[in-house]
């Protein structure tokens, strides 16, 4: 048998497939690993920016149909001067076909969100590692660091043609953000040392965000996933109403300043909502609202609330290829509702859907494999960058149980418990063996990878020591079953997991780990629970250990809700320590161990940094949280949480690999719009 | 003979006459005898499970039932089975099992295995079969494994035990509250009637789901799998009563109108003495046969709040639980042996179907 | 007559008031409200809700008052036929379950057909053929269907006979004909998804069917009428149709009262097994995420649908039995 | 005399039960004549209904007639059809127009679903090919024959809002609905009180009067057959122990068993209270019929050992009687095993 490996036992980690380093990313996986036998692993590819503006300009069939009967202007008039310029990655489109795919309710915007991330101000290329213009032609940061210019696009036009210019972030930051009835609270993206900024209009395309402190973190901020740098897809769907501009021509009907509140007011009271705020949330949000426009490749024609989300081309999309067609290739998107994970995996084995990697179980590749053919599909797998897919994340600040909470709050009894869990094992039980085990430290490759080392510290099975460590915090006596006991009052020391069955089996894993705890004499009591119910919890600071991924906190800086107690809507690590860190030291319980607080203040102090010495800061807290093992890495780099793509054989320009991680917005930074059917 | 019989008749009570009538019904018998069994393995659970239910290995994931080897290559009775090895297949993501006949690993009788304590008293490590000298991996995998290595055979012993007594503590407590309050209701009439009906329609309209759902939700979290156990069984029971009840006060209303309760009355017997002397025995057999068909009824309920991720979780071991653990495409594909689970489920609720259609069949032959 | 029905009516309206206030206690008992449901699902799907912006959402969803006020406030909207707007799918409630409820009623409609399709004919056959080979046959298949929970076929059906006939899987429509505007095609389409789900759903009611008729029919066909319409002549067939089959179903008129909230709350599990946009999973979705009005509406229309069930039922079976009818004159 | 329209020879009907063979008609012989009624008369579980319902083909399963002829004579002469041999198929078309039942309990008879006149005319439809309309006007003049009162309102009543005499002429109505040569009567009266069941037995009388009706009336009433019959046939445990015409039956009974059943009418002639003489014990199980002849165990004139081992064969005697009974001779031709 040529494809067999050893199995289990001998201790071997695969190196994670993107070996390379940053600046060489795009090249291909070159280890010799299971990946290879696989040949489901391609390499790292995607749609390229060029420079080079095309002379004329094509749009697709229907589009210049419409344009024949006058109902939509040509094609050179709806695109801006300067449109973004996309080199597919292996070929010019062809126009035509709807892009079928799976969505699971309302609450999974998301879905869409990241197909439409190219609304984003800026963005990531499809390595994930440079930052790339996007709707902003261009950007500049001020030598202190305090103000960032960006350039928009001369001549671009929101979704329904009327033009998007400087007006639209002025409309939003005064007339959204600064309101409180929509936005409550100030957002600490918009602040640096801890004073918030502003946004200003120099010319009809150029706008300025002005700090009154340095914050060099702020383009990396544009373009991430973060509160500031969302696009209308996101950070203006579900409720919020963050992430810099808006349709102002748009809004300005629903909003009182541009009438009265009593007329807003009555006019959603006819449209049947409570009054003009709870209009203008669903008004404003892409996914639910039709008739708002939007910069997206495509737009809603469906709302994400009925059995079907659907959407169209945008006719004023800003998006070219090299030869000058106006993108998105594909017609629309039709994603049906499947409430059930089996039901969405079968029915992507069966070829209902033409792309998919959300939803889609790593447990089930060999069936999925096994069915390509039938479903006319090809299986790639994606490997991430985020340290652990199965994190347990430790409550630092847990009150309720005083024993527990002293022991939680200790680093060694933290460190034992993770030097008491076999990786191996639960990689091969859920990661089919395609996981590296390890911390939650991110991937070598990434700019804040703190150093393979960090990798295995206090990460690989050592049973004899987590013993020890246990026996010298004092947990010395043991019940007849092994278990140790408390020192407080002689009964079992019981440690809860609680864990939710959402993109991984979290409960199975924490079975798993519980059984290797055995050997440790701890006894892990899993508590699966519905979800809403576990964070409900976790936000109170109830739970002794969660068990969930870190995905996202491989940008640290960008995504931090995963690895540090800084986010009040994330009890994970004390929900305490968090309205501590968010409100600058005044509300809160500020945490007594030294490294959390050091962690802490260094994390403060990144937004002020230089790339270079923010990444080298990043780093630095990564070697804290390693070390002080807040959270327990379980294993990670690995396909199980979008990794797992199915592709239409059908559909051309899709990338071998693609970068999977919170910043690129999986699917986004391959840019979707350059996919094509090519029968 | 025939006089003999008919005198018998005449002085059996309607119980006994009950159980002459039911004696007859072959198929309630066997049911009985089946069901018997049942829980006499439910009380040896833990001694007929060959490994640690609970115990997971990566390197036993997914075995296929294997077989007992009986004889040994010089012919004489040793029961044994073989080494097992696997691999992971890289381009299919397959785990690969291959059996090495050439190492035997022989089981043992009442050998030592994990510790238990029998009838939840006794600490006690005697198991019905072990392996002697068994390498890590070695198992007697009957029923195969699931994904994290656990024998199939134990969870399901394990889970016979849990899936039985849950299903007899709730029927206890429906059958207190039915016979509780379909014998006020019937008694007193009136109000209290109206009343206790009025509600157990209203319970009767509730769907099912969001009732569990409710209660199940509203479990505090430092809960034990034991205590969580409990509580379910009395929010299954909760909702669970109202069939009885009907029956109870239906039988109340008809027997009240008999002969034999007027008589009593007349007699001056006091209302406690009519209803548990007279009138309880002698619609014993009817409440019997109801409880045998609620029984199943409670061992899905059971199924079906595990399969929504409600009630029992794991790490418990459960019906229910065994059967989610089949409801995704890779075990259906890859390990459909975990489906045996279904097995008892079956056979169990059809023997309590079977027993209780017999039971009422004797207990109201023109009923 | 009238007497009885208004007597229904009221009593009818009464439960369905208590059902309401039932309802709205379940959906308060788990710890936490909607606005915690919901960040913990955008959590969990990538997004960060800030504990401003949820204590924004609170008041606008009016979620802090104590619970009677909630109530209160529910009740007066919904006697004005307002039923709120759902917080989870932030559409009118009445839209989101409208979206759903044609589908189920014609999934329910098909799976009670292909119950009473199945059912009465096997019923029938099995009690005339008593004790034949095909009547043993029936009723071992009819008790095992009992004993199966119908669930857990559901998935088992469903890849197997994606497995083996490339059937459709799950949901109702293939998603090429989800947009589309009705025609022949999406009939088709729909007819072609409908099968499948339809049959899953009516198993377990098949066989507790074809053991009530069998066991119905059996007793009327000993009773001395059967012999009169024989001794008149008529076919066997006939005899047996006009007469002991029709007096064997009135126990089925009778069961119409629980059919209802049967089909949407039986078939929850089963639906979302099959990933079915049918009301039942739109029931569990709102009761975990805490939506409040969607899920009390649905509960409380499962309520009525039980007491105007009863109502109907009451209707059938004096119009099915004529003794009940001149009882009540 | 004339040629009867329905002679029965031999007729055998068993049910084939899990736990044996039951022999219900273990060979009845009679003939029944135009304007002429016979009485069959029996303790219960003797077999008369089974009679009457193997004449029609309709006993019900798991029972079927092994055995025997069934000669019907049509209407117009002829040849006699065989009606045992028949296929339940062509069986039908005599069910109604030839041969047609009454029973004995009205209530349970009727179906509770349909009206009166629905089932009455549903025979009318089915044989004499009438539309619906004329079904129903048939109907109405039926129930007017039979003396039903109103009988254009009661047509639309449903069976359980009449009284129990009103039943049973509707019964018959619905009997005599398509004009039978025979009538079966199986316990007529048994359930009216006795007035009604006089004008019952009038109305039967009556009708056998103006249409020439045969009628087979089947009772444990030896008043009811004194009063209707002209033939008796006395049925113990399946057989026919004494066949002939009711005056000599009633004024010389032959076989023990018919001397026990007329002993026990009473009579108002009878001096009051005393009892009625009983036939002792009762009627065996039909598994444990008793070896020989069927009536020994309970016989007062039993000879001896011959009555216990051997069946008595028919003996038709002088006038025209037939007799079972080793007193009127017959010799103990064959052992019956039981």
């Amino acid at each position: 048998m040529t494809t067999r490996r050893k199995f289990l036992g001998a201790g071997t980690v695969f190196a994670a497939a993107a070996a390379p380093s940053i600046d060489a990313l795009a090249q291909a996986v070159t280890s010799k690993s299971a990946f290879d036998q696989s040949g489901l692993v391609g390499k790292l590819a995607g749609p390229t920016q060029s420079t080079t503006i095309p002379a004329s300009f094509k749009e697709a069939p229907q589009l210049a149909e419409m344009v024949k009967a006058g109902k939509l202007p040509p094609v050179a008039q709806r695109l801006p001067s300067e449109p973004l310029v996309l080199k597919p990655l292996e070929s010019i489109g062809k126009y035509g076909g709807t892009w079928r795919r799976a969505f699971i309710g309302p609450s999974d915007g998301e879905n869409g969100n990241r197909i439409m991330a190219s609304d984003k101000l800026l963005f990531w290329d499809f390595t994930g590692s440079k930052i790339v213009p996007s709707v902003a032609k261009a950007y500049e940061l001020s030598a202190d660091g305090k103000t960032t210019t960006l350039h928009l696009r001369k001549g671009m036009k929101w979704g329904d043609g009327a033009p998007f210019t400087a007006d639209d972030f002025v409309f939003w930051y005064e007339d959204m953000y600064l309101n409180k009835d929509i936005v409550p609270n100030p957002i600490a993206d918009m602040a640096a040392g801890g004073k918030q900024g502003r946004v200003v209009k120099i010319d009809e395309v150029t706008v300025q965000f002005q700090f009154d402190n340095p914050y060099f973190l702020f383009p990396s901020m544009l373009a991430g996933d973060t509160l500031i740098g969302g696009g209308q897809a996101v950070r203006q769907a579900g409720g919020n109403s963050y992430g810099a501009y808006a349709p102002a021509h748009y809004l300005k009907q629903f909003m009182p300043k541009y009438s009265s509140e009593a007329e807003v007011n009555a006019k959603a009271k006819a449209a049947g909502y409570d009054n003009w705020v709870r209009m203008l949330h669903v008004r404003k949000d892409w996914q639910l609202n039709p008739e708002l426009p939007t910069l997206g490749p495509w737009k809603t024609v469906r709302p994400i609330n009925t059995p079907i989300w659907a959407m169209e081309r945008n006719p004023y999309y800003y998006v070219v290829d090299t030869d000058g067609n106006q993108l998105p290739y594909m017609d629309g998107i039709v994603m049906t509702l499947a409430e059930n994970i089996e039901v969405v995996n079968l029915r992507a084995m069966a070829g209902e859907y033409d792309l998919q990697e959300r939803h889609i179980d790593l447990a089930k590749l060999p069936v999925l494999l096994e069915n390509r053919d039938r479903g006319n599909y090809d299986v790639h797998l994606d490997l991430a960058y985020n340290g652990a897919d199965t994190t347990l994340h430790v409550n630092m600040n847990h009150t309720a149980d005083p024993e527990v909470g002293r022991l939680l709050a200790t680093a060694d009894f933290r460190r034992a418990l993770s030097l008491g869990i076999d990786r191996d094992q639960l990689n091969e039980t859920f990661w089919l063996g395609l996981a590296t085990p390890g911390s939650t430290a991110p991937a070598e490759v990434m700019p804040e990878s703190p150093g393979p080392e960090w990798r295995k510290k206090w990460s690989v099975l050592d049973v004899a020591q987590a013993n020890a460590m246990l026996d010298k915090l004092g947990l010395t006596k043991k019940d007849s079953q092994g278990y140790r006991l408390r020192t407080d009052n002689g009964q079992r020391l019981i440690i809860q997991l609680t864990a939710i069955k959402a993109f991984m089996d979290w409960p199975a894993h924490a079975q798993m780990i519980a059984q290797q705890w055995r050997k440790i004499g701890i006894f892990g009591d899993v508590k699966e629970q519905e979800r809403g119910l576990a964070f409900q919890r976790v936000v109170s600071g109830e739970h002794h250990i969660l068990v969930w991924t870190n995905g996202g906190t491989e940008l640290l800086y960008l995504y931090p809700s995963w690895a540090l107690p800084v986010d009040v809507a994330n009890g994970a690590y004390g929900i305490e320590f968090s309205r501590w860190y968010a409100s600058n030291g005044t509300g809160g319980t500020k945490p007594t161990d030294p490294h959390m607080l050091k962690a802490l203040e260094l994390f403060r102090s990144a937004a002020a940094m230089q790339e270079e010495a923010r990444n080298k800061n990043a780093q630095e807290i990564w070697k804290i949280m390693v070390d002080q093992q807040f959270h327990i890495g379980v294993c990670g780099q690995s396909p199980a949480l979008m990794g797992v793509r199915l592709a239409s054989r059908r559909l051309a320009n899709i990338p071998g690999r693609v970068c999977i991680a919170q910043h690129c917005r999986t699917p986004g930074s391959s840019h979707p719009a350059t996919w094509y059917y090519k029968a | 003979m025939a006089q003999i019989d008919s005198e018998k008749y005449a002085v059996a009570t309607q119980l006994q006459l009950t159980w002459w009538r039911f004696r007859r019904h072959r198929l309630a018998m066997v049911s009985m005898v089946l069901l018997f069994a049942c829980y006499l393995l439910a009380a040896f659970a833990d001694f007929l499970a060959t490994t640690d239910p609970h115990a997971t290995d990566a390197r036993t994931s997914y075995i296929a039932p294997q077989g007992i080897h009986l004889f040994d290559d010089d012919g004489s009775l040793r029961p044994h089975v073989y080494g097992i090895k696997g691999v992971r297949d890289m381009k299919t993501f397959k785990l690969i099992y291959t059996i090495d006949p050439s190492r035997k690993v022989y089981i043992e009788f009442f050998g030592q295995g994990y510790e238990y304590d029998l009838f939840g008293l006794i600490p006690t490590r005697v198991h019905l079969m072990t392996l002697k000298d068994a390498e890590r991996g070695d198992g007697i995998y009957l029923l195969g494994t699931d994904l994290l290595g656990r024998d199939l055979w134990s969870r399901l012993m394990v889970a016979t035990r849990v899936s039985l007594t849950i299903g007899l503590v709730g029927v206890t407590i429906s059958l207190f509250l039915g016979v509780l309050l379909g014998g006020i209701s019937a008694v007193y009439g009136g109000i209290v009637d109206t009343v206790i009906q009025r509600t157990i329609e209203v319970i009767r309209s509730m769907p099912t789901i969001p009732l569990w759902l409710g209660l199940a939700a509203a479990l505090p979290n430092d809960w034990s799998v034991l205590q969580i156990y409990f509580a379910i069984t009395i929010i299954i029971s909760l909702l669970a009563w109202t069939d009885l009840a009907r029956v109870v006060r239906g039988k109340f209303l008809a027997l009240k109108e008999e002969d034999f309760v007027m008589a009593a009355e007349l007699a001056g017997a006091s209302q406690g003495r009519i209803i548990f002397r007279h009138m309880l025995p002698s619609f014993a057999s009817h409440i019997i046969a109801a409880v045998s068909l609620a029984l199943p009824a409670m061992i899905i309920s059971e199924t079906s709040l595990s399969f929504l991720g409600l009630g029992l979780r794991p790490p418990a071991i459960s019906w229910g639980i065994l059967l989610q653990d089949a409801q995704n495409i890779q075990t259906l594909a890859l390990a459909p042996w975990l489906l045996i689970s279904a097995i008892p489920v079956v056979v169990v609720i059809l023997a309590f179907n079977f027993l209780g259609d017999g039971l009422r069949d004797a207990a109201d032959p023109y009923g | 007559m009238i007497a009885f029905i208004t007597r229904r009516l009221l009593l009818g309206v009464m439960t369905v008031w208590l059902i309401s206030i039932l309802s709205f206690v379940i959906i308060q008992l788990p710890p936490g409200d909607f606005v915690d449901a919901y960040i913990a699902q955008l959590s969990s799907s990538g997004s960060q809700v800030s504990a401003a912006e949820a204590e924004n959402l609170r008041k606008l969803y009016g979620l802090g008052e104590p619970f009677y006020v909630q109530y209160g406030k529910w009740l007066a909207r919904i006697v004005t036929g307002d039923f709120g707007e759902s917080m989870e799918w932030r559409r009118p409630v009445t839209e989101v379950i409208g979206d759903r409820l044609w589908l189920t009623l014609l999934l329910s409609l098909s799976a009670l057909l292909v119950t009473w399709g199945l059912a009465l004919p096997i019923g029938i056959f099995s009690a005339v053929r008593q004790y034949s080979f095909a009547d043993y046959a029936f009723t071992l298949v009819g008790f095992i269907g009992i004993a199966v929970p119908n669930f857990l076929l559901a998935l088992v059906i469903m890849y197997f006979s994606f497995v083996w006939f490339g059937a459709s899987v799950g949901g109702l429509f293939s998603a090429e004909m989800a947009l589309a505007p009705w025609g022949w095609d999406k009939v088709w389409d729909l007819m072609k998804h409908l099968p499948l789900p339809a049959v899953i759903l009516a198993l377990g009611g098949t066989a507790q069917l074809i053991r009530i008729m069998r066991a119905n029919l059996l007793d009327e066909l000993r009773r001395p009428y059967v012999v009169t319409a024989r001794a008149k002549g008529l076919s066997e067939f006939r005899t047996i149709v006009k007469y002991p089959v029709r007096a064997a179903l009135n126990p089925f008129a009778s069961n119409i009262a629980y059919l209802f909230p049967y089909l949407v709350s039986g078939s929850i599990i089963v639906s979302i097994v099959l990933g079915l946009p049918t009301v039942g999973p739109l029931l569990v979705k709102a009761l975990v995420a805490q939506d409040m009005f969607l899920a009390g509406t649905i509960v409380l229309l499962l309520g009525v649908m039980t007491v105007v069930g009863t109502f109907i039922s009451d209707l059938v079976l004096m119009w099915v039995d004529p003794r009940i009818r001149h009882q009540m004159d | 005399m004339a040629e009867p329209i329905l002679s029965v020879r031999d007729l055998k009907t068993q049910f084939f039960g899990p736990e044996g063979v039951v022999r219900a008609v273990d060979g009845v012989d009679f003939d029944v004549f135009e304007g002429r009624t016979l009485g069959v008369v029996g303790e219960s579980g003797c077999g008369k209904s089974v009679t009457a319902r193997s004449v029609l083909g309709i006993v019900d399963r798991p029972g079927r007639v092994v055995g025997g002829s069934i000669l019907l004579r049509p209407a117009g002469g002829g040849a006699a059809v065989d009606l045992a041999k028949l296929s339940n198929e062509e069986m039908r078309k005599y069910r109604g127009p030839e041969i047609a039942l009454v029973f004995q309990e009205p209530m349970a008879s009727f179906s509770q679903h349909y009206t009166i006149g629905n089932q009455i005319g549903e025979g009318i439809k089915l044989h004499l090919g009438l539309d619906e309309r004329a079904a129903k006007k048939r109907a109405i003049e039926l129930l007017d024959m039979v003396g039903v009162p109103q009988p254009a309102r009661r047509v639309d009543d449903y069976p359980f809002q009449l009284s129990g005499g009103l039943r049973q002429r509707v019964m018959i109505a619905m009997a005599l609905s398509c004009d039978p040569r025979v009538l079966i009567a199986d316990e007529p009266t048994t359930a009216l009180d006795v007035t009604t069941q006089a004008q019952i037995l009038d109305l039967l009388r009556s009708l056998q009067q103006q249409k020439g009706l045969a009628i087979i009336l089947i009772t444990h009433d030896m008043g009811v057959i004194a009063e209707m019959a002209h033939d008796v046939s006395v049925m113990y445990l399946g057989r026919a122990v004494e066949t002939g015409s009711v005056k000599e039956i009633f004024t010389a009974p032959r076989h023990p068993y018919t001397r026990a059943l007329l002993r026990s009418i009473p009579t108002v002639l009878a001096k009051p209270r005393t009892r009625l003489p009983t036939i002792e014990g009762s009627i065996p199980h039909p598994f444990e019929r008793p070896k020989g002849c069927a009536y020994h165990p309970r016989c007062a004139e039993i000879i001896g050992p011959v009555c216990e081992k051997f069946e008595p064969p028919a003996v038709n005697t002088a006038d025209g009687r037939q007799v079972r009974c080793f007193l009127h001779g017959g010799a103990p031709a064959q052992e019956v095993a039981a």
